[in-house]
């Protein structure tokens, strides 16, 4: 069974009431998680409210939408007006030459691009009709959680690393009997728990790159958010861990909306529901999976796909 | 390819030093002298005069490590002279021969807030014995506060000097848990910053500063009252040798002694020598 | 549809007033938290007003006693502040000790720090030279003048100071900067080597591809493209030398002018003894016999400015020139 | 070129050279150690380590040793340093506590907070005040602060309620440790800084991307990952601190006391003095083979004491080498 068939199974309504379900029954056991709140505020009607605009997919309700966003490096624009919406349950591959600004794009949607100091947006990015920029910081990160290109374990236990959002998160530090089957359930989600459930104490800077980047999607997912970024997850590993975190990929959008970042197209074949092909900062063309690399609109998007440049 | 540049700068400011400096003329003979950091000032400005007076045939070499340092040099003979500003004791080395240049006195000072002017033998005995802790216990003082014992460390010269008079000759008897200087100065700075304190200073440092001279049984403590022999707690700074002084420190100590150019650097601050005995160690 | 637009407005330019979005508020940060938040303002503006109050009140006073004349006049032995003269031989007493102490230690260091970072064979004896490198940087300087006292009275070190029959002097400017070499020694070694680690292999690959020894290599290629750090580091040293009090008055022989040994006029120089500003500073405060105070707080401001002149040296050196071989890493405590 | 005409320096005996220079420190380190000790050697031989304990005044002990004879008898060298050890370990321990908390703050602020103007002045006067000669504070104690303490701070009725033990005249405990502070934080500070500045932008980054606030980052990750840098840091500083002698000896009250924390508030103002203050105070009487011996030891115990601690600091730091973490 292909990532892509366990993809379709996944998405065949029956399985995902189900998933979201699971995901709200965990309630945590944690006071004053302003994330558990956010969780059971998220009303249907709200996100259907919104109009669909280009590029909407059919499935799913909205959950991120953007309109007209541009982002600025100084004077610089490294993404120029991009509007699209992404919906949930679906994966969102974008992809696209070097310094095309996906990554800027994708590091837009949790607002990290604040750590950069002169970078700048304009246009709205609404995360269930909200304007981010309205949303508090650490609440946005929390519902839309990112792993990052390079696998960036703390430099601390297999167990601290899981747990530590939960744990840091929280005005009250959580004790370790109260972390523990969530920490637990977050390295099962991302199919690492078998590999390390012996020794949690471990320093996770001994695991492997590809353990040390599910670990990465552990500690992503521990909190529940419920987008997840992936900026390149597999770029820095070999093609056996890139199996498996594709597969883990294919699991997590059960209930997860996850929008990765690729430069490996045929990566970006296997795992998406759609795909979004951006140049130079624009967004060229966005569209179902199959649509893109067999029929696909645009001049530019055909000859990136047949490797005329890149 | 080229080398760090900055790495031979200094090089340069070491050649340029070197030309800076000044050539001394030939034949000179260089005097070495270390020791007593009281006695410094003194000698700094006796030493500059003899050079002058010598035609700078002679030259020297004052350093400033304390009278112990400068009694253990000279019995190493590693320096010339030393220059000490208490009398010999039975821990110094044998053989050594210490020539009195100039004399001092000492003074007990208060801070200008707290004018008491006369305190008795036994009065001073009291306080530096911590035996009265209040001034209200001190008559002619005029504050109620606790006092405050500036003292000097254990062998100061001036302290030997201090305790010769004031305190039966022990220096152990001073309190302590007074407070213990390690230089005139330090003590001078601090009566002068806390208005309940009492020390003593050498009058040298004692009527440049602002402080209240205490006179003492009576007797102020001036120039005149040390000539006249009414003021007691005088004693001698002493140049010392290895041996009988020979050569260039004979003719030197006797030009201190003798001279009236050295007489007369010597009253711009302290009190010429009544007699020039020796003493040997 | 699917397309968004491709080729947008040709003059995209960003938002005039640059959105901030909205952050946690403090209230809603753990109580540890806002307490840290709090101590980290106040002691960042907090050591701002020492640094204010301290430059502020040596420029109060340095303006008041701080006369060009003191620079160039040699200081006078005399009963009265007025008379006691300049500190010229004070000054150059500093150059003097810090070029000696730096032409000892920056060579020393830089060739430690290049045989442990490069060769390091065996294991055991580099680890051992690099903790005796920390052991020098964590001695008190106080504990280095008492061992530089015993060492040069020794008579085998006549040579550096003079000797009587009796022993050597033991104090001088060769065995003062001796010692000072010591002080400076740490800052050179490890600026030096912070710059070799982060000097890039490629660099190193490509000479001896060239046919390059190793030793040549580093010579000519790794030791030349790290010459800012070394600057750096000799110079950080060079403010410790500076600072220091405890050896030049008890190795140096803290006497009033700088007092050649010899007619030979560089040696005589180098044998003899001298001061330096902060034995002066010293010398005149309250803790030494405090002859002048005003000249002191006048030569406490020059030493004050000096520091701030070779803290912004440090700050250029690493401008100078063409840009560095690797990411010019600024360490705060080389 | 001309390098070729020269015979190339093989790498053989290059690397011998330059081994033997390294190993140059190493001999330095052991002669300091001889010839400190050879000094002490007296002192341990007639008080063996009774030396360290405590029982009278080391004050007037070193004044009675000034009187002995050159060639002191046994008896002559007793000596009890307690008060002067307790004080070295009570403004170091103080201090460096104080320390601590001002660098961690002040490098945090630096390094995550300060806006960037702030910042790059910040630096150099960290490194500045890092470089101020102790001399200048010692100056600014005495004339300043010490008379302030002494008028505003301490009370007529606190002067009274121990007149006949010791005598409270503004330079202390206290001040003693606030100017050693003042000397020792910038040496941790600017280290703390350059250790907080190489963590690997990934984990704060990654930290923050979870929703963690940019403090609460800091604190889980980034100060957690240098833990080593801050130890050995601190250890840095106290060696610092432990062997300050000429301000201490400036402000600390002239009197080698021992604080006694039972009484409250006023314990910061009672005079302290430590080994190395104590050195300096009485290094006008090294002379007298006694107090010369005796000092040597003060000296050898300071020397000792700072090796272990920079060693330790060293030993705890290796391991972060291998994150590049700064060492």
């Amino acid at each position: 069974m292909s990532a892509r068939e366990r993809l379709a199974n996944a998405r065949s309504g029956k399985l995902r009431p189900a998933a979201r379900q699971s995901s709200e029954n965990v309630a945590l056991p944690i006071d004053n998680l302003e994330l558990t709140a956010d969780l059971m505020s998220v009303t249907p009607e709200k996100a259907d409210s919104t109009t669909q605009v280009a590029g909407t997919a059919a499935h799913g309700r909205e959950r991120l939408r953007l309109d007209d966003v541009s982002v600025f490096y100084g004077n610089t624009p490294a993404v120029k007006n991009v509007s699209l919406s992404i919906s949930h349950g679906e994966v969102l591959a974008l992809i696209g030459p070097s310094g095309c600004g996906k990554t800027t794009l994708l590091r837009t949607l949790n607002r990290l691009t604040e750590l950069t100091p002169n970078a700048s947006h304009s246009g709205q990015i609404l995360l269930d009709g909200d304007e981010i920029d309205e949303l508090v910081d650490t609440d946005l990160r929390s519902r839309i959680s990112m792993v990052f290109q390079q696998p960036n374990p703390f430099p601390m236990s297999i167990f601290d690393n899981v747990g530590f959002a939960l744990r840091e998160q929280s005005r009250r530090r959580p004790r370790r009997p109260e972390l523990e089957p969530l920490v637990n359930q977050a390295l099962q989600r991302a199919g690492l728990y078998e590999e390390v459930r012996g020794d949690l104490g471990r320093s996770a800077l001994r695991l492997s790159g590809g353990q040390q980047q599910r670990l990465c999607i552990a500690r992503a997912i521990a909190q529940k958010p419920e987008i997840l970024l992936m900026d390149e997850p597999c770029s820095a590993l070999d093609p056996r861990s890139t199996a498996v975190i594709e597969d883990l990929i294919g699991q997590l959008s059960k209930d997860l909306t996850i929008v990765i970042v690729t430069h490996n197209l045929q990566q970006a074949r296997r795992i998406a529901d759609r795909v979004a092909f951006m140049y130079l900062g624009d967004l060229v063309e966005i569209g179902e999976t199959e649509q893109i690399f067999t029929a696909p609109r645009e001049q530019q998007t055909r000859e990136y796909i047949a490797g005329v440049f890149g | 390819m080229r080398r760090p540049r900055g790495i031979f700068v200094p090089l340069l400011a070491v050649a340029a030093l070197a030309g800076a400096a000044p050539a001394a003329a030939d034949a000179t003979t260089t005097l070495h002298l270390d020791g007593s950091t009281a006695a410094f000032p003194l000698l700094e400005l006796l030493t500059a005069k003899y050079e002058a007076v010598e035609h700078h045939h002679v030259k020297f070499i004052v350093g400033q490590g304390g009278s112990s340092v400068g009694i253990t040099d000279v019995a190493n003979g590693t320096v010339n002279i030393g220059d000490a500003a208490a009398p010999p004791t039975s821990s110094n080395p044998a053989g050594l021969y210490f020539y009195p240049i100039a004399r001092y006195f000492v003074d007990v000072v208060t801070n200008p807030a707290n004018p008491i002017s006369n305190l008795t033998t036994a009065q001073v005995q009291a306080i530096f014995e911590r035996k009265v802790t209040n001034w209200s216990q001190v008559t002619g003082s005029s504050l109620s506060t606790t006092i405050d014992v500036e003292s000097r460390t254990s062998v100061a010269g001036v302290l030997t000097t201090f305790a010769s008079d004031f305190l039966l000759g022990k220096t152990s008897l001073v309190w302590p848990g007074a407070t213990q200087w390690s230089s005139e100065a330090l003590l001078q700075k601090s009566v002068e910053g806390d208005p309940n304190s009492i020390g003593f200073l050498s009058d040298y440092n004692a009527i440049t500063k602002k402080l209240n001279d205490v006179a003492f049984n009576g007797v102020a403590g001036t120039v005149a009252n040390v000539e006249n022999g009414t003021y007691p707690a005088v004693a001698d700074f002493y140049e010392v040798t290895k041996g009988p002084a020979r050569g260039y420190s004979a003719s030197f100590i006797g030009w201190i002694q003798s001279s009236k150019a050295a007489k007369k650097i010597i009253e711009t601050g302290w009190l010429p020598l009544t007699s020039t005995k020796a003493v040997s160690g | 549809m699917a397309s968004a637009e491709p080729y947008s407005a040709p003059s995209l330019l960003p938002p005039r007033r640059r959105r901030r979005g909205r952050r946690s508020s403090l209230r809603s940060w753990r109580l540890r938290d806002q307490a840290v938040f709090v101590l980290a303002w106040t002691v960042g503006i907090g050591l701002f007003a020492v640094v204010a109050a301290l430059v502020g009140f040596f420029a109060v006073r340095g303006a008041q006693y701080l006369r060009p004349d003191l620079l160039v006049t040699h200081p006078a032995p005399s009963v009265s502040q007025a008379g006691s003269g300049g500190f010229l031989d004070a000054i150059e007493g500093t150059v003097l000790l810090g070029v000696i102490g730096l032409l000892i230690a920056a060579p020393i260091g830089v060739t430690t720090a290049v045989w442990v970072v490069e060769y390091g064979r065996p294991r055991w004896l580099s680890r051992i030279v690099e903790s005796t490198v920390e052991m020098i940087a964590g001695t008190p300087d106080i504990v280095l003048a008492i061992f530089g006292l015993a060492l040069f009275e020794l008579g085998v070190f006549a040579p550096l100071s003079y000797s009587e029959p009796g022993g050597a002097f033991g104090r001088s400017f060769l065995t003062a900067g001796a010692m000072m070499s010591l002080v400076a020694l740490p800052s050179v070694y490890v600026a030096t080597r912070n710059g070799l680690v982060a000097t890039p292999r490629q660099l190193r690959e490509a000479s001896y591809a060239l046919g390059k020894t190793r030793i040549a290599t580093i010579r000519r290629v790794v030791l030349p493209g790290i010459r800012r750090d070394i600057a750096t580091g000799s110079t950080l040293g060079l403010g410790r030398i500076i600072g220091d009090t405890a050896i030049v008055i008890l190795v140096l022989g803290a006497t009033l002018r700088i007092d050649t040994q010899s007619s030979t006029p560089l040696l005589g120089l180098l044998r003899g003894t001298g001061s330096t500003l902060t034995s002066y500073i010293y010398g005149n405060s309250p803790a030494g016999e405090g002859g002048a105070p005003q000249k002191a707080s006048a030569a406490a401001a020059l030493l004050l400015l000096i520091i701030i002149g070779l803290n912004w040296g440090v700050g250029r050196i690493g401008r100078i020139g063409g840009p560095p071989l690797h990411e010019p890493k600024r360490r705060l405590g080389a | 070129m001309l390098d070729r005409v020269r015979r190339p320096w093989s790498d053989h005996s290059a690397e011998r050279l330059l081994g033997a220079v390294a190993c140059l420190l190493a001999v330095g380190i052991i002669l300091m150690i001889v010839f400190i000790v050879r000094g002490a050697w007296p002192t341990f031989s007639h008080e063996g380590l009774s030396w360290l304990g405590s029982g009278g005044s080391p004050d007037s002990q070193l004044g009675a040793m000034a009187y002995t004879s050159s060639k002191p008898p046994p008896s002559a060298f007793v000596v009890h340093a307690w008060p002067l050890i307790y004080g070295t370990i009570l403004t170091a321990g103080f201090a460096v506590l104080f320390a601590l908390a001002i660098s961690l703050a002040a490098s945090i602020f630096i390094v995550d907070f300060a806006p960037p103007l702030v910042r790059r002045t910040m630096k150099p006067i960290i490194r500045l005040l890092a470089a101020v000669p102790g001399v200048l504070y010692g100056l600014v104690g005495i004339l300043v602060l010490v008379p302030l303490i002494n008028k505003y701070l301490v009370t007529e009725s606190e002067q009274q309620s121990v007149a006949n033990v010791i005598q409270l005249t503004g330079g202390g405990l206290g001040i003693t440790i606030v100017l050693v502070t003042l000397m020792i934080t910038p040496i941790m500070t600017a280290l703390i800084t350059d250790a907080l500045e190489s963590v690997p932008r990934a984990w704060r980054e990654g930290a923050i991307a979870l929703g963690l606030n940019p403090l609460r980052a800091t604190l889980a990750v980034s100060l957690r990952a240098i833990r080593p840098a801050i130890i050995a840091a601190t250890g840095l500083a106290a060696a610092r601190a432990i062997g300050e002698a000429i301000v201490v000896s400036m402000v600390s009250g002239g009197n080698s006391f021992a604080p006694n924390p039972a009484d409250g508030k006023i314990f910061f103002f009672e005079p302290v003095e430590t080994l190395g203050s104590e050195i300096v105070r009485v290094a006008e009487d090294l002379g007298a083979p006694a107090v010369h011996s005796t000092l040597y030891a003060f000296a050898a115990l300071l020397l000792f004491s700072s090796f272990a601690l920079s060693l330790s600091a060293y030993l705890v730091k290796l391991p972060l080498r291998r994150y590049q973490v700064s060492s």
